[in-house]
């Protein structure tokens, strides 16, 4: 660890960011059941609720829709709302108010109301949380225009993402994944931000390019890795950024390798894959040389028990075999 | 009703032009929508046009005691609350003919109408959003300390919505400062109230979230002014919202152009156009001999021609500039690009 | 209490073996919740595990009065409903465990109990919607004319959610079969009842449905068997849905290997650990010379074999098969194949 | 008009077939604000509540998620409810309901519950309807698994398809582009059902495919016509069905045309013409004589002047434009 980095898990360095921007800026507040006192289910507000008091940081009643709600007033009334969903799956009963208010007051209102919100929340597979706690959705908020959102992989990015996400006027969803919560990496120490909007070249190659999505980055990383011993060098893509893509990174990166695969553990159809792909398809179509893959989770609702729940996402074996197959095309 | 006659002595006691300027505010939103129905029949106004002919007394009683800084929210109907809350009829007007002068720069229409300059902050498509939006400029009025208000203006039709029961409760639990508005017009499009609630007294329903509910005379508009003073004061005190039901009705269709299908009797609406709340302040002012009737009639001429005057300049401005179309969608469009807009 | 007294003295000569029966389900749903929390710990149980301890009364009083046609819709607290409503320890268990041999094919876990052949139709992870599913099977029924009864068990924590709102004011309207039956433990996680809602009476909220509503001691198992089989006649003799309020208490953590911080005192527990609904029985079983204490000790005993019976099954059946991972996503898969899986 | 057909509007079609659905089968009962003696805002069951009563044409107080959550139960429980939205955006307040649940039933249970559900409603940009009451949102349907959707753009598909998706036992969107809703057509006098899950060509031609989306397949079969004049023979694809997709049609028509437009009023960005470019770039790879085109509407919420709504949807003119941009690759 250098002097001016420290080594934090995920969520100590998304929590460490969220206190500094609370402390920053005073029209921040928290809105999220069980993130009083507690801290959070997940730990993201431990010890903010003494720092902070219970009108920054907000226990609500069961009520997604709400609060998600009445957060929209507040930005428009100038707060800075952070609605922490714990697991992502609630959010789904606010829909209706994310996409036709949240998406659209800065539109309709041409930019004289904003809309600084930031909604974050646990996605993904994994501990057998089963089918109410393991979605990842983050395809339907890129679809919809008037969102940003970010799966950071890292807690460097996790941390500098979320306090770009708090200052941004934007609405911005924050999307940690389960698996990653307890990841330790080197933050630095000083203050920083990390630009929203940018994907993370974190392995360079020539022979083929992974686009890797928040989890599966670290597989991405690994199959890469094991791949070496073969010769194939692989560049790997931390997406990090749904909304908007970053596709001048992803082609520059196809430019190089010719063979591009996305790897992602949510539903294939209309996901971020099939965006990223179709652009690749029209903008780098004399890049390729061989079809763009895609290599997701599968087609069905999350199951429960292990051995089905190891069978829906997609391992780092099935991104060296899907690397494989690719190279070989 | 004894409430409205208190209210009334007092009302006229501590604002000497009260009753005036109030019937004044009524006269303007009657007038403008009066043109803007006609608007819509000779194709000038697109899409779904509700008017809000018949409930003046609502907004306007309640608007009568918000500034500048409190904060509107309100509905698919929801001309007469611009109105009130200070957007020009020229503003509003130009919004439905779809022009760049419009407050919504022709990007919203009838049921999009936004002025935060002067605390419109919006009207929606959807039924119940407004409820929760207004909770939350509540919560960022009680955040920095403020003793500015948020209203939420809904019909009856949003009360049956898990947006009111979960808007009211979080109001109520941390005591913001949210007049909740409802306009009891005893139907949702053509389904009775009555029908669609399994208890048709919206009022009541307050104590459920353990605050204060009224139900008013909706169309006596003084008496709405006084327990929208109460309630906007409680609000400001910090003592947290209210729930106001002002029974009321709508005298034209649910919108321009639907035709009345049966779901309401000819008596119904008679008896209620027989209640118009203009025309029961007209009499009160004229019979008590505060006003004379030909200086009323002046007041309506002027309002016709100020509402005339709208529509002309509504008609007479450019339409958007189809290049804009793609400005706004997030904050990269500058704050200074969204004043010049 | 005196309600609970006079439904006793009629349950008892109504029904000479009714205060055992209930007295053995409690037992059942107990020892077999002690020994998934014990599994839990070991390891065998994964995802979240939300025990039903010290609230059985209200699951085993209410679905005495179900058949296995009628419905019950249920929580992620769900456990006790599922053993209550009839599905085996052995099912509840494997499910619980992950196996295929499970309720829901191993599918599902503590959240997602299915066993629709015995009117088991289903636990949620999510908040609410099982409240408005048991309004729609309310619906189904009296579409059919069937006189079955659709029963919706959920917390305190979703009175404040729209769900409640939306599904009680449905029901009501339409005088569907439903019983309401929400458990007032005080707590949602760990955010306290009388912290989320304005109004912390829940039974009361039914007159804002135009429903009746009862409050109830939902430790107390006759208490809860007396209402429930006033709410169930009413609703299978088409009168419409009833709100019952059981005031009760989990003794567990909200869910298992959470840590028990702050949020209540260890007064509050103990005090409500005195009123355990099954102590409370069985003292007044073995006060009123009844039952032997020795006889009620046997029950106990053959209670906990068969829990560690089930869980034994649990332990050895079968994963299920990653091949059927794809399988039943939409009714391609025929009838005859789910009834095999 | 030949003796075995007549010609009926969209909206007559649709609502024949959903009167013989009811007629056939009691458990079958519709949902929705206005739809009772009134007949529905779009005509959608106008005549229908005298012939069947309250009971089955019931008008509901607004409450989206309530009767959505409300019809999941009545599906559990054997009934056939079909939910009349009037305008599809108010299904964004049951999205919850939806994605966990109703999608989510048959999987959880193993087929045990069955979930018979049609979800209807108009959808689509038009008429200054305005942003509230112009969307589309089909991809949302075809990235979570469980669903059905059908986007008809004619008479005698509207008729079919409900029909078709009224007997379902999955639940099905059958969406009503608002535009579409006048348009007359054959459709037979004898009973007959559509099959879910089929695209139609609509016109044959060797030079280029057009994949049109509902209201797209009028302006591109227009714009073939247009283009034939110039010599160039476009093939026209109706989707017809969403999810799931026909790849196979669209598969065997570029391997006759090498070329292939996607030309859709919805969103871009992992909307439904993403899906199917990276389909056939995938497997269809070796078809391509140039990259796959999509034609959209603009990635902003509608707005309501005709000035600005003209310009979010893709016109006849544009669908000529992207062609020959294609033809020219
Ligand atoms: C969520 C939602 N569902 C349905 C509609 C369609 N709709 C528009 S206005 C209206 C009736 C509203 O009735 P009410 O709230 O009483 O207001 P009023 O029109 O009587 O002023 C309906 C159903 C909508 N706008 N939003
Ligand atoms: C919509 C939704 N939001 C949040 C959660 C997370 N959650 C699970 S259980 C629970 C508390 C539920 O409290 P209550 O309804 O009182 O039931 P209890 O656990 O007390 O039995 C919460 C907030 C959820 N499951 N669903
Ligand atoms: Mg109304
Ligand atoms: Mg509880």
């Amino acid at each position: 660890m250098s002097a001016a980095s420290q080594t934090l898990t995920f969520t100590e360095a998304a929590r460490e960011g969220l206190a500094e921007e609370m402390e920053r800026d005073a029209s921040v507040f928290v809105v999220g059941e069980g993130i009083g006192e507690r801290g959070g289910n997940f730990n993201t507000t431990l010890g903010l609720f003494d720092r902070f008091g219970p009108s920054r940081i907000r226990d609500t009643p069961i009520t997604e829709r709400g609060f998600v709600g009445m957060c929209t007033g507040a930005a428009m009334a100038g707060a800075r709302p952070v609605v922490d969903f714990m697991f992502l799956d609630f959010i789904l009963d606010a829909f209706g108010e994310l996409v036709n208010q949240v998406a659209k007051i800065q539109y309709m209102s041409s930019g004289r109301l904003r809309m600084p919100m930031v909604l974050r929340g646990c996605i993904g597979v994994g501990g057998s949380a089963a089918t109410h706690h393991s979605g990842n959705y983050y395809p339907f908020f890129l679809h919809q225009p008037g969102f940003k959102v970010v799966v950071p992989s890292t807690p460097r990015d996790a941390k500098g993402l979320l306090k770009t996400a708090i200052r941004s006027d934007d609405p911005v969803l924050f999307l940690e994944h389960k698996l990653l919560l307890a990841t330790r990496g080197e933050v630095p120490s000083e203050p920083y931000l990390e630009p929203l909007g940018r994907a993370r070249v974190r392995r360079t190659g020539r022979h083929a390019t992974v686009v890797a999505v928040g989890v599966m980055t670290p597989k991405a990383l690994a199959a890469a890795d094991s791949l070496a011993g073969s010769g194939h060098d692989i560049e790997v893509i931390d997406l990090v950024s749904i909304a908007p893509l970053d596709t001048a990174t992803i082609l520059e990166s196809v430019a190089k390798t010719g063979r591009l695969l996305i790897a992602d553990e949510d539903y294939q159809p209309c996901g971020v894959g099939a965006e990223i792909s179709a652009r690749v398809c029209t903008d780098g179509f004399d890049l390729l040389d061989a079809p763009v893959a895609r290599l997701n989770g599968a087609y069905v609702p999350i199951p429960y028990s292990p051995s089905l729940e190891q069978a829906v996402v997609p391992s780092q074996d099935a991104v060296v075999q899907a690397l494989r197959d690719l190279l070989a095309e | 009703m004894s409430v409205a006659q208190t209210v009334h002595a007092a009302a006229v006691s501590d604002h000497p032009d009260r009753e005036l300027h109030l019937y004044k505010e009524m006269l303007k939103i009657r007038e403008t929508e009066l043109q803007l129905a006609r608007a819509y029949r000779d194709g000038h106004v697109m899409g779904a046009c509700h008017t809000y002919v018949g409930q003046e007394a609502v907004a306007v009683g309640v608007c009568a005691h918000l500034q500048v800084e409190d904060a509107v929210f309100s509905t698919h109907r929801g001309h007469g609350h611009a109105l009130a809350k200070g957007v020009a009829a020229t503003e509003v007007a130009a919004e439905l003919f779809g022009r760049a002068t419009g407050c919504s720069g022709g990007r919203g229409g009838s049921m999009h109408l936004f002025s935060p300059e002067v605390g419109m902050m919006g009207t929606t498509g959807i039924v119940g959003p407004n409820i929760l939006q207004a909770v939350g400029a509540g919560y960022a009025f009680q955040l920095n300390g403020e003793d500015r208000v948020a209203v939420a203006f809904f019909g009856d039709g949003a009360v049956n919505n898990g947006a009111f029961h979960e808007g009211l409760n979080l109001a109520s639990i941390w005591d913001l400062p949210v007049v909740f508005v409802c306009e009891n017009n005893l139907y949702a499009t053509e389904v009775p109230f009555a029908y669609a609630a399994g208890n048709p007294e919206v009022a009541m329903r307050a104590e459920g979230y353990g605050c204060p509910g009224r139900a008013v005379d909706g169309n006596n508009v003084m008496e709405v002014d006084t327990v929208a003073e109460e309630a906007v004061a409680r609000a400001r005190r910090g003592d947290g919202p209210t729930l106001l039901e002002c029974k009321t009705y709508r005298t034209r269709a649910h919108a321009e152009g639907m035709p009345e299908v049966g779901y309401r009797t000819q008596e119904e609406v008679d008896s209620w156009r027989a209640r118009d709340p203009i025309a029961l302040l007209r009499s009160h002012l004229v019979g008590t001999g505060r006003v004379a009737a030909d200086e009323i009639s002046a007041w309506e001429d002027k309002a016709r021609t100020e509402a005339l005057a709208a529509i002309e300049f509504a008609k007479a401005s450019p339409w958007p500039d189809p290049r804009t179309v793609f400005d706004f969608v997030d904050s990269s469009d500058s704050a200074e690009a969204a004043r010049r807009s």
